[in-house]
This record gives C-alpha cells, structure tokens and sequence, in this order.
C-alpha cells in the first residue's frame, strides 16, 4: 500500500494495520525517515528557526511508489508492505517517510525494506527546499542515493 | 497543446509551476529548445540539461521521447526524497 | 538500551521514546520478530492449538544482548539503539523481539539493525519450544543463522 | 563447589534445572566427564557434544576452559532466538 500526504503518521499503527489477523508474517523489517537539524555544523542557528518544505508531483509520485512497491514485490516474497510519504512544510524531528515490510523471514524484508528506500530516493519525484534561518535552498540530489540505488541492478 | 510542469527550482527560477504551449515540436528535446526561447528566466533555468529530469506523462523520458497534442510534460531537477 | 521481559511491547511507543526531544536522528530502521504458525504446511492444526515458549538464561542474556549492542555502537554511528526479546508462553502472531537502530544516515541504521538481529540469533542464549496440537519440540538451530552472523566478521 | 545449570532440552533431558557439583575437575571437559557419569540420563543428554553449547560464568568457553569453586557452569543446545 502506498500513501502521499501531508499528515503525519503512527509508525505503530501503521505497522499494527500491516500485521492485523495475521500469523503467518514473521518479520516485518520498518525505516523512519526524520527531517534532522540543518543548519551547518557549529551554526548557531536553532532548530525553532530551520523547516524543510518537501514539493511532489501530484499523480506521478503515486505512480512511481506504487511501481516501486510491484518491484519489491516481484523480487521478494513480502506478505504486506507500506510506503507512506509526506509532503508540504515539515520541522526538524519530523517524520517524512515510512516503508515497511513483512515477510515469513527476516532477510527478505530487511532487503526489500532497503530497496524500497533506495529506489524511492532516485525514482519518486519529490524535491527538498529547506529554510535555515530565512534563506531557503533546494537540496541536491546525492551520488551517494545514485550508487545505493543502482547495487539493486547490479546483482 | 502540450501542457508543462515545473517543479522545484525550474519552477522558481521560470517563475510558473506550469503553462500550456502551442508547439510543432514532436520531442521534448524540441520542445525544450522552444522553451528555452520564451523568456531569459526560461533560457536560464532550462540551460543545463545535465541537471534536470523529463517526464511525459508521469513517465520518465530521455530527450529524443516523441510527443503528441495533449501530453504533460513535466521538467524538474534530480529528486530528493525519502 | 536492553530488555529482557515476558511482557508484550509497543513498536510506536518505543521508537517514539528512542526519538524523543531529538532532532539530530535521520533514520530509524527498525525490525519486529514474530511468532509465525507453526503448523507444517497443509496441516490442520489451527492456529489457536499452537504455541511458542521462550526459555532463557537469565543474567547471560542481558549480559550478550548488553555486548551485541555495544558492538554494533563501536561499528556504526548510532545516535541510539533499542533491543527487545521476550521471553515465555507466546501465541502465532506474538511480538518476540524489537531491534531498532538510529543514525543520521539511512545505511548506518539499516545495517546496524541487520547486525543485531544475526548477532542475536547465535549470541542470545535463548531457546524456542514448539507446541502444535500437544506435541512438544525443541526448535533446531538454523545454519542459515551462522552464516548471517559470520557475514560481519569477514569484511 | 560448582554450580550447574541446564537449559531447554538439556534440562528436560536431564530432568534438572540446575545442580551443584563437588568436583575435582579443572576444566570444563573434565567436569562434562564427571556428569555424563552420573546418571543414565545424564549420560545421553551429554553424549554428543558438537550439540551442546558451555558457558562459564555466563561466558561462552570450549571444553579446555578453565573452572574453579564457585564457578557457574552452564550446558545448553545452540541458541534459537531472535
């Protein structure tokens, strides 16, 4: 299941709702992502005074998860997963995404639980503005997310 | 008509988060170049091509993509999700 | 931080406490283990007539988990860090164990959370009795589990 | 003095949770050698010790591990949880 909104989320409730009535999952392997301080290390600049605006592309982001999640679903047997992603203006400590995997075995759910979050990362259009102390800037895209993403290709 | 979405950067340096084109042009590497021409803010943001990504109808696409009447092209920089 | 304890938990609840007040985590990677049915495939047993009791040795278990985690703390830069296991009479569908891992970086936290859940696996000096339908058995180590574990001390 | 203690089918195999030996023994071999003898059960419980896992003070050991009075010994199959 996928979702995009600006509303916050439950980790635990949304994990409960994975694994209702169920008792064949065995491992169900979760990742929070988190908006983290932004400004530069010894800024004095406080967290009260930074936020993080996250913009998408209504209708293609959906799209791009729900690929995302059929490939994750094509390579591992996953019992349930769910990939929820926020949008709009976020805080430090906030959450922005959850993914979460359930399998019968760890392995398989840690795995796809990490190629969910790399191909997300590359593939999902969504773009990061953040504001520290006034002075908004959009985040560049890391090689670093390119290389994660393209080990699920190689292998 | 092809209908064009900017996103993130593009659409604050263009200053439109979207705009509706008349175009003969059957790619999107056409249709880049004639967006390119509409204003300096256009022909600034669009310069580098290195640094931006093309979708046709929420689909991702190199710049050769055919285009037809009534397509949404998107134009955007790398995302940074998750 | 470690827990041993015959007490169910709450996944939301505890991640949220691991995060409190803190804006510096980027990524929680978390993983729940979970009582799967026990019943072998295409048996009638139902799921109500299984269950699964956790013995284990007190004191060394609070000893290896303690180890494991610092551990993976000398390898990755955790922010934080959460071991879970319980222990006693558990039913199909039952939370057994909590790992949960924060850093700043995704990587960190996902391998870190994978390392501890191997190293528990052969460390933790826990041991599993199946029931199905009346029928006692002592559940074998698996050799896949050495290999996971190995997997960290050759690179 | 040595304090024994046996976990999971090591335990129903032997019928005790714990006991405390008086022995002479100094390794860890040696006292499996001296409770292998003590009863039947003992006996094949212990038989095969690429089975059993050993732990001194709460430690894990091979058989060469040395022991002294007051040590707590422990015997058990290799661990399943997580």
């Amino acid at each position: 299941m996928i979702r995009v909104q600006a509303d916050d989320f439950d980790l635990g409730q949304e994990v409960a709702a994975l694994r209702r009535g169920r008792s064949d999952i065995g491992a169900v392997a979760s990742f929070l992502g988190l908006v983290r301080d932004m400004a530069p290390e010894g800024s004095k600049t406080a967290a009260c005074d930074q936020a993080m605006t996250l913009e998408h592309y209504p209708g293609m982001t959906e799209k791009m998860l729900a690929d995302i999640e059929a490939k994750a679903h094509e390579r591992w047997p996953l019992q349930a997963s769910l990939i929820i992603h926020r949008y709009g203006r976020l805080l430090p400590g906030d959450q922005i995404v959850l993914v979460a995997c359930a399998s019968p075995h760890r392995q398989a759910a840690f795995e796809a639980c990490e190629f969910l979050m790399d191909w997300l990362k590359t593939k999902a259009p969504f773009w990061k503005l953040e504001e520290v102390g006034g002075q908004g800037q959009w985040v560049d895209a890391r090689e670093s997310d390119e290389a994660a993403a393209a080990r699920w290709t190689h292998d | 008509m092809i209908n064009v979405l900017y996103f993130a950067w593009v659409r604050s340096g263009i200053g439109l988060d979207q705009e509706t084109i008349e175009t003969q042009a059957t790619t999107v590497g056409a249709l880049l170049d004639e967006l390119r021409a509409r204003s300096p803010r256009h022909g600034e943001t669009l310069a580098d091509i290195a640094k931006l990504r093309l979708a046709v109808n929420q689909s991702f696409v190199d710049l050769d993509a055919k285009i037809a009447a009534g397509d949404e092209v998107a134009v955007f920089p790398p995302m940074t999700g998750g």
